[in-house]
C-alpha cells in the first residue's frame, strides 16, 4: 500500500488578544491508501485543528498554518491556492463532523446538500445528481432514500443525520475521509451501528480514513495505527495493537487506564487527574509532566524528542 | 397553512376591537368637545342641539359606542368633520400614498439593511465593518425630523437637486409618462430615506450580528468541507439562515414604519395617513382620529402576520398547520 | 463589429444634435409668435396659485376655509360686486337695484343671460332659494347674521326680486347681497342636515367665470374656463390651485416659477423678493395692500387682573409695539390704534394714545398696587403675583412669536406671562366660553362700519365680545350710529365710540398687517386689493409668448 | 515574617500620606499609592468642578442667597459632586489595601469588561457630563434662555456672531446692557435690557438713558467683550434673537429628564406587570400577554399623539403618557426570566421556606433578573427621548417660551435655509445624547450579560 497523506511538522497557531495558542505546533503522521489512522486525545489537544488544517478550514484570523507541509498524492496542499483547495475538498478528502444534529443546514433538504457536492466536483446535472444522492443514501443505509432527499434534517433522527452526513461526505469517492468524533454525539447501539458502516464503506471505496476521537474503545475495533495527542504534540504514535499492548507514554496509559473493560472489575475507573492544560500558557517542559504520576525533575526542564520505543513505535517521554 | 392565517386572523379581530374600543374611550373622555368645531356665537344653543344630534353625540357614551362598533363592522367610517366628507374617501386617497412610501421604506430597510449588514459582517473587524458599526449607529440614534430637515436643507434648498416636499412636482398632471415617473422618483428619493434609513441601520446592525452567528455554526463549516466556494457558502448557507431572524424584525419594524410615516410625512408634506392623523388629532377630528387608529392597527397586525408567513417559507423547520 | 459600434454612436449623436436644436426651434417660434400679437391671443394659458391648505369644501354656505371662498369667488356669482372705494357697488348678477319709498324693500333685477354650467338659467327663484338657505339655522352659515335684518325675499318675476327689511339702516345693500347665488334646481330636495356631506360640496355647479375641473383631495383643484359666461369667456383657459402645506417650499416653487401666485408671503422673505424683482433676478412680483385684519391682545375684563383701566393702559404702554410690529412684520405693518380699520370711512385719527414707555408704565402699576414687595422678582400686590397666561391659537406663527415677545418685554416689568399655545378648534372654544386670561388673536373687518358684535355689551354672552368689554355710553353710541343714514353724523357718533374704547384699553392694538402677495409678471391686467387676491380673475391675461402651458 | 512586617509598616506610612494628600486633593492620595488611572479619574473632573466654582465663584454664593430656584439647584449640585468626589476618594484611599486580595465578585468582573469596552465609557462619561451641563445650565449658558434683546437687531444672528450691545455704567457701578430706543439728532435715548451675568433674574428699573452718540461708541468700545466673555452668541439667535446654546443647554433638561424619568416609570412597571405575570402565570398572564400584544400592535407614536394632543400638553403627562406606552418590552422580558427563574432551587426553597410570594418575587426573582431589565432601561433612553423630541418637534412638547431640543428645531424650520444653525445644533445635541446612551447601553449589556449580545 502506498502512502496517500503525509503531514511534517504542521504548526497551526491561533494569535489572539491574550497570546497566541499553538494549538497544533509540529504533528508528523503519514496515511497509506486504505488505511485508518487513529487520532487520539482529550478535548482540546489539538486533533480537530490538526484535521481542519488538513482540509485548510481553520478560520483565519485568529487561526494560522505557520509551518509544515500536507502532502496529498505528492501535492503540497498547503502551497495549493485556495480555489484548487476547494477541488480537492469534499472530493479527494472528505470530512465527517461530531454533531449531526447542527452539521446539516436547517434550511435545505438533505437530497439538496448531497447534490450540491457532487454538482460541484462531478459536474454532472442536477438530475444525475440526485440520483447519485439516493443511492448513496441507500448505500449508508437509510431506508426508503427516496423520500429522504427530499426531507430536511429536522424530520430525520440523529443517527439517520450521520448517515447523511457520511453520505455527503462520501459522494465524490474521497480517497481520505476525516471522521472527527463521528459517533460521540450518538447512541452507543447507534455508535456501534455507524462505525460498522464507516468500516463496510471503508472497504468498499478503498479509502482512507482518519479517525479522530477521544475513545480509544472506537480505536481499538477501526484502527490501523494511531497518534496519540496532547497539547499540540503528538506523544505516541505507532500500530494500534502495539500500543495497546505496550503503551510507552503515561498519558496513554491514562487513557488505557480509563476505558471501562467488561473483563475487570474495578471500584472506579482511573482518571488522569489535573486537566488539560491553557494552550496559552503551557508548562515549561514536557507538558504533561503537572498531570504526570511518574514526572521527574528532569521533565521539568526540555520536552522530550519523539524517540522509536520498537519499530514503527514512537514516544514522546524520557520515562518510557 | 390556510387555517393557521385564518386563526391568525380570528386572533387578531378580538385584538383589533379592544384597540379600537381603547381609542374610542380615550378619546371620548378626553377633554374638549368635538362641537367645538361649530361652535359660534351666531349659532343658537337649539341648533346646536339639533347638529349633536345629527352627529349622534347626544347619545351616552356606551350607546355611542355600540353604534360606531356596529358602523365600523359595515366599513362605515362615519364623516369627517372638518372635511365634511367621508372618512372612507378621505383614507382611499391617502393609504396608498403611505403604502407607497412605507412600502419603500421597507425595501430600503430590507436590501440596505442586509447589504450593509452581509458587507460587515463579511469585513468582520477591519475598517469597512467600524465605519458601517459606527454609522449605523449615528444613523439609529438620529431624530428622522432633523434628518429630514437636513436633507431639506442640503439637497433642495443649498443644492437645489431634490424636492423638498410633496409627493409630485407642482405641475406632474401637465408632464409626460416617464417625466412623472422621474418626477415620482425624486420626490420619493428622501421621504424614503429618512423613513427607511434608521431601521436599515438595526437591521444593518442586526444582520451583522446575525451572519456573524451563523458563520460560527458547525453546517457553514460543512459546507466549506465540501470544497463550495466561500461566495457559496455565505450567500447561499449563511444568508438563507441569517435571514430568518431578520423577517421577525422587519414584522416588528412595521409600528416602527408607520409611526415614523407620521414624522415624515409632516416634514416631506406627503399626503399620506400619518399627515391626516396629525391634521385630524390637532383638529379633534375624532371619526378620522379613530379610524386612522384602526387602520394603522390592522396594518401592524397584517404586517407581522406576514412576517409569520415569510417565516415559516423560509425556515422549513417552522410549520403551520 | 467596428462599424455597428461606430453607427450606434452616430445615432445617439443625431439624437443629442436633435435634442439641443428643440429648445432652439421653439425659442424662435416663439419670437415669431410674439411679433404678431393680437387682442386675441389673450385667450389661453394657465395661471398656478399655490395655497397653504386643502379646501374643506367647494359650497359657499358650508365651506370654512379661507382657500375656498378664492376657489368659490370664481365659481359663483353674488347680486352686486363692491367697488375698489369699499363703500359703493357695481352690477354682477343683478343689472341694477332700486330702494322702495319707505326704504324697506330692495328690488334687483337680474340679467336674464345668465346659466349654470349645466345649462339652466339663473333665475330670481335662485336668488329667494339661497335667501332661504343662508338663513337656515341647520345649515348654520357663518355669515348668517348678515340676513337678520331681511324679513323676506319675494320673486316677482324670473329676473325680478325683492328684498323685504324690518328696519332701515344704511348697509341694507350689504347685507342683501353678500352670499353667493346657489343653484336651486340642485339643491332643493337636500335636507337641511345633508348640506353639510352632500356631493354638490365636492362637484360644485356654478355660474361664474370659471368651472371646476378637477379635484385631488390634499393635492389640487382645477378650474377652467366657462365657456358659457356671460361676460364671455375668461381670458385664461385653466386655474389650478396647488395644495403645498409647508410655506417654505410654496415661497420656493414660486421663486423657482413652478407656481405663479401665493397669497400671503411671510414678511420675512418680502424685501428681498422685492428686491430681486427690482433687479431683475426674479420674475415675480410683489403685490401689497392693506388688509382688513388687525391683531391685538385681549385681556379677559372678568379677571381681576385686568379689571383696572389703568393696569391695561399700563400693558399696553409696557410692551414696544413698533419693536414688536418690526420684529414680526419686517415693518410690513402697520400700528393699530382703533377698533375701526383706518381703510373705512368711519376711522378716527385722533385718539388718545398709548406710546411705549416702560418707566411709566411701570409708575402706573404701582400706583395701582403692583409692586414687588416680596423681592423674588415679580410684582405683587394682596399677595397675589402678577402672572397670567397668554393664549393664542397654534400654528400661526406671527401670534405664537407676539407670545413669545410680549412674554419676555412684560418680564422685565415684572409681570410673568405663561405663553400657551392651542389648537385652533380648542381655542376658538376656550375664547367663545371665556376661558383665558388673555389672548393674542386677531379680526378679520368687514367692510361694514359696526361695532355691535365686538363691543357691544350684549355681545357678551352670544356673540364675539370675548373681553367682556362693557360701556353704556359705547352702547347707546352703536346703537344709534348703526341706524343713522347720514354719513357726517354717524362719522361724529363712531368717533366717540372709538375714542372710548381705546381708552379703556380692553385690547392692546397691536398692528394692521399688509397683505402681501406674489405674482408671476407674466400675468398681465391682474387686480388685487383690500376686497381679495382675485378681482376679476375672468380679465387677468397672459401674452401669448410668454405662456408656459 | 520580618520582611512581610516591614512592608506592612511601609505601606502604613505611605498610606497615611496618601489620606492627607486625598484631603487635599482627591484623587492624589490613591494616585501616590500606584493606583494612576483611578487617582486620575477623580482628580481630573475634580480639579474641572473645582476651576468652574471657582470661575462662577460670585455667581455660585449668590445662588443661596437670592430666590432663584435654578440657581440653587445648580450650586448644590455643584457642591454635592465636589463633596462627593473628595468623600469617595477619601474613603477609597483609607480602604485602599482592604480592596486587596479579595476575590473577583461579579459586579467587578462587570466592572473591568465595562472598563475595557473603550467606547462604551466615553458614552457613560458623555451621558454624565450631559446630565452634569443640564444641572449646571444658569451657570454655564451665557444668556438666559428666554431672553430677548433687541429682537430687530439680534434675530438670526449666525454663529460665533457677536452683538454689538451697548454696556453703559450706571451711577451706581452697575454695568447694563441697553437698547436704542430712539434717535433725535445726536441724542440717542437706551432702555436697559439686562443685566450682565444675571439673565433676566428680575425686573430692572428702566430707567431711560440719553446719551449723545459719541459716549455711547467709547462706553461701548472700552467695555468691548473680549473672546471669553459671554457676550459672543457661540451658535447663533433665533428669531428672537435668543442665543442657541443657551437654549440648547436649557432645553437639555427637558430631554434628559423626560428620557430618564419616563423610562424609569416604564420599566419599574414593566418589571411589576411581567414579574405578576410571570409569577402567577395562567389566566393572569394569558389576561397580561394579550394586553401587551394589544398595546404593541399599536404604532406607538400614534398613540402618543393621540393621548398628548388631546389632553393638553403638560411635561407631566408627556413623560406619563411615554411611560405608559414603553413598559411593555421590560414586562415581557421580565416574564421570560422569572419563568425560567422560577424552576430554580433557590426560588423553591424560598418556597418550601414559606416565603411569602411578594417576598419571594422582589428580593429573590427580580435581583436575579437586573441585568437585562438594567440594560434595556439604558438602551431605551435613548429612543424615549427621540420620541418626545419628535412630539416637541410636532408642538406637543412643552409650551414657549420654554426650550425643548424639539421644539428649536421646529423654529428652525421657518427659516432653514436663512438661518441653518436654530435647526442644525439641537439636533446634534440629541445625536450626541442618544449616541451616547446607546454606546453605554451597549457596554453595559456586553459587560452584565454577555448572552444577550446580538
Amino acid at each position: 500500500m502506498g502512502q496517500l497523506l503525509e503531514v511534517f511538522d504542521l504548526k497551526t497557531y491561533f494569535f489572539m488578544d491574550e497570546g497566541t495558542a499553538k494549538a497544533v505546533d509540529g504533528v508528523s503522521f503519514e496515511v497509506d491508501k486504505g488505511e485508518t489512522l487513529g487520532l487520539v486525545g482529550e478535548s482540546g489537544c489539538g486533533k480537530s485543528v490538526s484535521a481542519l488544517s488538513i482540509m485548510r478550514l481553520i478560520p483565519h484570523p485568529p487561526g494560522k498554518i505557520v509551518d509544515g507541509r500536507i502532502t496529498l498524492d505528492g501535492k503540497n496542499l498547503l502551497e495549493l491556492e485556495e480555489e484548487e483547495m476547494r477541488e480537492i475538498r469534499g472530493n479527494e478528502i472528505s470530512m465527517i463532523f461530531q454533531e449531526p444534529m447542527t452539521s446539516l443546514n436547517p434550511v435545505f433538504t438533505c437530497g439538496n446538500q448531497i447534490e450540491e457536492a457532487i454538482i460541484l466536483h462531478q459536474k454532472v446535472s442536477k438530475k444525475e445528481a440526485r440520483e447519485r444522492a439516493i443511492e448513496m443514501l441507500r448505500l449508508v443505509g437509510i431506508p426508503a432514500p427516496e423520500q429522504r432527499v427530499r426531507e430536511y434534517p429536522h424530520q430525520l433522527s440523529g443517527g439517520m443525520r450521520q448517515r447523511v452526513m457520511i453520505a455527503m461526505a462520501l459522494s465524490c469517492n474521497p480517497s481520505l475521509l476525516l471522521a472527527d468524533e463521528p459517533t460521540t454525539a450518538l447512541d452507543v447501539t447507534i455508535q456501534a451501528q455507524i462505525l460498522e458502516l464507516l468500516a463496510h464503506l471503508q472497504r468498499e471505496l478503498h479509502m482512507a480514513v482518519i479517525m479522530i476521537t477521544h475513545d480509544l474503545g472506537v480505536i481499538a475495533e477501526v484502527a490501523d495505527r494511531v497518534a496519540v495527542m496532547y497539547a499540540g504534540k503528538i506523544v505516541e504514535y505507532g500500530e494500534v495493537h502495539d500500543i495497546f499492548k505496550k503503551p510507552g507514554h503515561p498519558y496513554t496509559q491514562g487513557l488505557l487506564q480509563s476505558i471501562p473493560k467488561l473483563t475487570e472489575f474495578r471500584d472506579r475507573l482511573a482518571v488522569i487527574p489535573g486537566i488539560v492544560p491553557n494552550p496559552l500558557a503551557f508548562p515549561r517542559g514536557c507538558k504533561f509532566h503537572p498531570r504526570c504520576p511518574v514526572a521527574v525533575d528532569m521533565c521539568q526542564e526540555a520536552e522530550p524528542e519523539l524517540r522509536a520505543l520498537a519499530s514503527g513505535h514512537w514516544v514522546r517521554c524520557i520515562r518510557a | 397553512m390556510w387555517t393557521y392565517i385564518l386563526r391568525r386572523i380570528f386572533i387578531a379581530i378580538p385584538l383589533i376591537i379592544g384597540l379600537a374600543t381603547v381609542t374610542f374611550f380615550i378619546i371620548h373622555l378626553a377633554p374638549g368637545d368635538p362641537m367645538a368645531l361649530y361652535r359660534n356665537p351666531e349659532i343658537s344653543p337649539e341648533v346646536m342641539e339639533l347638529m349633536r344630534k345629527n352627529l349622534g353625540l347626544d347619545q351616552p357614551l356606551h350607546i355611542q359606542y355600540v353604534r360606531w362598533l356596529t358602523s365600523m363592522a359595515r366599513g362605515n367610517f362615519g364623516i369627517s368633520f372638518t372635511a365634511h366628507r367621508p372618512v372612507a374617501d378621505i383614507l382611499k386617497e391617502a393609504i396608498p400614498n403611505t403604502l407607497q412610501l412605507t412600502f419603500l421604506a421597507l425595501l430600503l430597510n430590507l436590501i440596505a439593511g442586509i447589504v450593509i449588514g452581509v458587507i460587515a459582517a463579511i469585513k468582520q473587524y477591519s475598517a469597512v465593518d467600524h465605519t458601517i458599526t459606527v454609522s449605523a449607529l449615528f444613523i439609529y440614534s438620529m431624530p428622522s425630523f432633523w434628518l429630514g430637515l437636513m436633507m431639506i436643507l442640503l439637497f433642495s434648498l443649498l443644492l437645489g437637486w431634490l424636492p423638498a416636499s410633496q409627493m409630485q412636482s407642482i405641475n406632474a398632471d401637465l408632464f409626460g409618462f416617464w417625466h412623472r415617473l422621474w418626477d415620482r422618483i425624486t420626490h420619493l428619493i428622501m421621504p424614503v430615506f429618512v423613513l427607511g434609513i434608521a431601521t436599515a441601520a438595526g437591521t444593518a446592525r442586526f444582520m451583522r450580528g446575525s451572519l456573524l452567528e451563523v458563520i460560527r455554526q458547525d453546517y457553514i463549516r460543512t459546507a466549506r468541507a465540501k470544497g463550495l466556494s466561500e461566495r457559496t457558502v455565505i450567500f447561499k448557507h449563511g444568508l438563507r439562515n441569517a435571514l430568518i431572524p431578520i423577517v421577525t424584525l422587519t414584522g416588528l419594524s412595521i409600528p416602527f414604519l408607520l409611526g415614523g410615516s407620521v414624522i415624515t410625512e409632516t416634514i416631506f408634506a406627503w399626503p399620506g395617513m400619518g399627515r391626516v392623523a396629525v391634521g385630524a388629532i390637532f383638529a379633534r377630528d375624532y371619526p378620522v382620529v379613530l379610524a386612522v387608529n384602526l387602520i394603522a392597527a390592522v396594518m401592524v397586525v397584517l404586517g407581522s402576520l406576514l412576517a409569520d408567513i415569510t417565516y415559516s417559507l423560509l425556515d422549513p423547520r417552522i410549520r403551520y398547520d | 463589429m467596428r462599424l455597428t459600434k461606430g453607427r450606434e454612436n452616430s445615432r445617439a449623436l443625431l439624437i443629442c444634435v436633435f435634442l439641443f436644436l428643440l429648445p432652439l426651434a421653439c425659442g424662435e417660434k416663439k419670437e415669431q409668435s410674439a411679433d404678431r400679437s393680437n387682442p386675441d391671443d389673450r385667450y389661453g394659458g394657465t395661471l398656478v396659485v399655490g395655497g397653504i391648505g386643502d379646501v374643506d369644501a367647494l359650497n359657499p354656505l358650508v365651506s370654512s376655509t379661507r382657500n375656498a371662498s378664492d376657489v368659490e369667488g370664481m365659481l359663483f356669482l353674488t347680486l352686486t360686486e363692491i367697488n375698489p372705494d369699499l363703500d359703493s357697488y357695481s352690477p354682477s348678477l343683478a343689472k341694477s337695484w332700486e330702494f322702495s319709498e319707505d326704504h324697506l324693500r330692495l328690488t334687483f333685477h337680474l340679467r336674464n343671460d345668465v346659466t349654470w354650467t349645466d345649462g339652466v338659467k339663473t333665475t330670481a327663484h335662485d336668488v329667494k332659494f339661497s335667501f332661504e338657505k343662508q338663513t337656515d339655522p341647520l345649515i348654520a352659515w357663518s355669515a348668517i347674521r348678515w340676513k337678520q335684518f331681511i324679513e323676506d325675499v319675494e320673486v316677482v318675476d324670473d329676473t325680478t326680486v325683492t328684498f323685504v327689511f324690518k328696519e332701515v339702516y344704511p348697509y341694507q345693500l350689504m347685507d342683501a347681497a353678500v352670499g353667493y347665488i346657489l343653484p336651486k334646481h340642485l339643491l332643493e330636495d337636500l335636507p337641511s342636515e345633508k348640506w353639510r356631506t352632500c356631493d354638490f360640496n365636492r362637484q360644485p355647479v356654478g355660474n361664474g367665470p370659471f368651472k371646476l375641473k378637477k379635484w385631488i383631495s390634499q393635492q389640487t383643484i382645477e378650474l377652467v374656463a366657462n365657456e358659457r359666461y356671460y361676460a364671455g369667456r375668461p381670458c385664461l383657459d385653466r386655474i389650478v390651485f396647488r395644495i403645498i402645506p409647508d410655506q417654505t417650499s410654496l415661497l420656493a416653487q414660486l421663486k423657482s416659477g413652478d407656481v405663479d401666485l401665493m397669497e400671503s408671503i411671510s414678511p420675512k422673505d418680502v424685501a428681498s423678493m422685492s428686491e430681486d424683482f427690482r433687479m431683475g433676478k426674479s420674475d415675480v412680483r410683489i403685490v401689497r395692500y392693506p388688509s382688513r385684519a388687525y391683531g391685538y391682545i385681549g385681556w379677559n375684563l372678568r379677571n381681576p387682573l385686568f379689571g383696572s383701566k389703568k393696569v391695561r393702559q399700563a400693558l399696553t404702554m409696557a410692551i414696544d409695539r413698533e419693536n414688536l410690529i418690526e420684529a414680526v412684520y419686517f415693518g410690513l405693518a402697520r400700528l393699530c390704534h382703533s377698533p375701526i380699520s383706518p381703510i373705512l370711512w368711519a376711522y378716527n385719527p385722533d385718539m388718545p394714545d398709548f406710546p411705549y414707555d416702560p418707566r411709566r408704565a411701570e409708575q402706573m402699576l404701582a400706583e395701582e398696587g403692583w409692586i414687588d414687595r416680596d423681592r423674588d422678582g415679580w410684582l405683587d400686590k394682596d399677595g397675589r403675583r402678577f402672572e397670567f397666561t397668554l393664549k393664542t391659537n397654534q400654528g400661526n406663527r406671527i401670534r405664537e412669536d407676539i407670545t413669545v415677545i410680549v412674554q419676555d418685554q412684560l418680564a422685565k416689568l415684572g409681570i410673568k406671562v405663561n405663553p400657551r399655545l392651542i389648537e385652533w378648534t380648542v381655542f376658538s372654544d376656550q375664547t367663545n366660553r371665556k376661558e383665558f386670561e388673555a389672548i393674542v388673536a386677531g379680526w378679520s373687518v368687514g367692510l361694514k362700519v359696526d361695532l355691535t358684535t365686538i363691543w357691544h355689551s350684549q355681545s357678551i354672552n352670544d356673540k364675539f365680545n370675548y373681553v367682556s368689554y362693557s360701556n353704556p355710553r359705547v352702547d347707546a353710541l352703536i346703537e344709534v350710529a348703526k341706524r343713522e343714514m347720514d354719513r357726517s353724523k354717524a362719522k361724529l357718533l363712531w368717533d366717540e365710540a372709538q375714542s372710548l374704547i381705546v381708552e379703556d384699553q380692553p385690547y392692546t392694538f397691536l398692528y394692521i398687517p399688509e397683505q402681501v402677495n406674489g405674482i408671476h409678471k407674466r400675468f398681465r391686467n391682474v387686480q388685487m386689493d383690500t376686497r381679495g387676491t382675485f378681482i376679476h380673475p375672468e380679465q387677468w391675461w397672459v401674452p401669448k409668448d410668454e405662456r408656459k402651458y | 515574617m520580618f520582611v512581610m512586617n516591614r512592608k506592612a509598616e511601609e505601606s502604613k506610612g505611605k498610606r497615611a500620606r496618601a489620606v492627607w494628600a486625598s484631603l487635599f486633593f482627591p484623587g492624589t492620595g490613591l494616585m501616590a499609592l500606584g493606583e494612576r488611572r483611578l487617582g486620575l479619574w477623580l482628580l481630573i473632573p475634580y480639579a474641572s468642578f473645582l476651576v468652574f466654582t471657582i470661575y462662577h465663584w460670585s455667581s455660585v454664593t449668590a445662588a443661596f442667597t437670592t430666590g432663584d430656584l435654578e440657581r440653587l439647584v445648580a450650586a448644590l449640585f455643584l457642591s454635592f459632586v465636589l463633596a462627593g468626589f473628595w468623600f469617595y476618594s477619601l474613603v477609597k484611599t483609607l480602604r485602599w489595601d482592604k480592596d486587596e486580595g479579595t476575590g473577583m465578585s461579579h459586579w467587578q468582573i462587570t466592572k473591568s469588561q465595562f472598563r475595557k469596552n473603550k467606547p462604551a465609557v466615553a458614552g457613560m462619561l458623555v451621558v454624565l457630563s450631559l446630565y452634569a451641563v443640564a444641572f449646571l445650565g444658569p451657570f454655564l449658558a451665557p444668556f438666559h434662555p428666554n431672553a430677548q434683546e433687541d429682537i430687530v437687531r439680534s434675530r438670526y444672528l449666525p454663529p460665533l456672531a457677536e452683538l454689538f450691545t451697548p454696556v453703559v455704567t450706571l451711577k451706581d457701578g452697575r454695568r447694563i446692557w441697553v437698547r436704542q430706543v430712539r434717535e433725535v439728532g445726536e441724542e440717542i435715548s437706551y432702555v436697559p435690557i439686562s443685566e450682565p451675568s444675571s439673565g433676566d433674574g428680575g425686573p430692572l428699573v428702566p430707567e431711560a438713558i440719553t446719551v449723545t452718540r459719541d459716549q455711547v461708541q467709547k462706553i461701548a468700545k472700552t467695555l468691548r467683550p473680549r473672546w471669553w466673555n459671554q457676550k459672543v452668541h457661540w451658535l447663533g439667535t433665533d428669531k428672537f434673537g435668543r442665543d442657541i446654546l443657551s437654549r440648547i443647554i436649557y432645553g437639555s433638561r427637558i430631554s434628559l429628564s423626560i428620557g430618564f424619568v419616563a423610562v424609569g416609570i416604564a420599566i419599574t412597571f414593566g418589571t411589576f406587570v411581567g414579574a405578576i405575570a410571570g409569577y402567577y402565570g395562567g389566566r393572569v398572564d394569558d389576561v397580561i400577554m394579550r394586553l401587551v400584544d394589544m398595546i404593541l400592535a399599536f404604532p406607538r407614536l400614534f398613540l402618543v399623539l393621540t393621548l398628548i394632543a388631546l389632553f393638553t400638553p403638560k411635561i407631566w403627562l408627556i413623560i406619563a403618557v411615554l411611560g405608559a406606552t414603553g413598559w411593555m418590552g421590560t414586562a415581557r422580558l421580565v416574564r421570560g426570566q422569572i419563568l425560567s427563574l422560577k424552576e430554580q432551587e433557590f426560588v423553591q426553597a424560598a418556597h418550601a421556606l414559606g416565603l411569602s410570594i411578594p417576598r419571594i418575587i422582589f428580593r429573590h426573582i427580580l435581583p436575579n433578573a437586573m441585568a437585562p431589565i438594567i440594560v434595556t432601561a439604558t438602551l431605551r433612553v435613548g429612543t424615549t427621548i427621540l420620541v418626545a423630541a419628535a412630539l416637541s418637534f410636532l408642538g406637543l412638547g412643552v409650551q414657549p417660551p420654554t426650550a425643548s431640543w424639539g421644539n428649536i428645531i421646529n423654529q428652525g424650520r421657518d427659516n432653514l435655509l436663512g438661518a441653518w444653525w436654530i435647526a442644525t445644533f439641537p439636533g446634534l445635541a440629541i445625536v450626541l445624547t442618544v449616541v451616547a446612551y446607546n454606546l453605554f447601553g451597549d457596554g453595559l449589556r456586553d459587560a452584565l450579560d454577555p448572552r444577550l449580545r446580538d
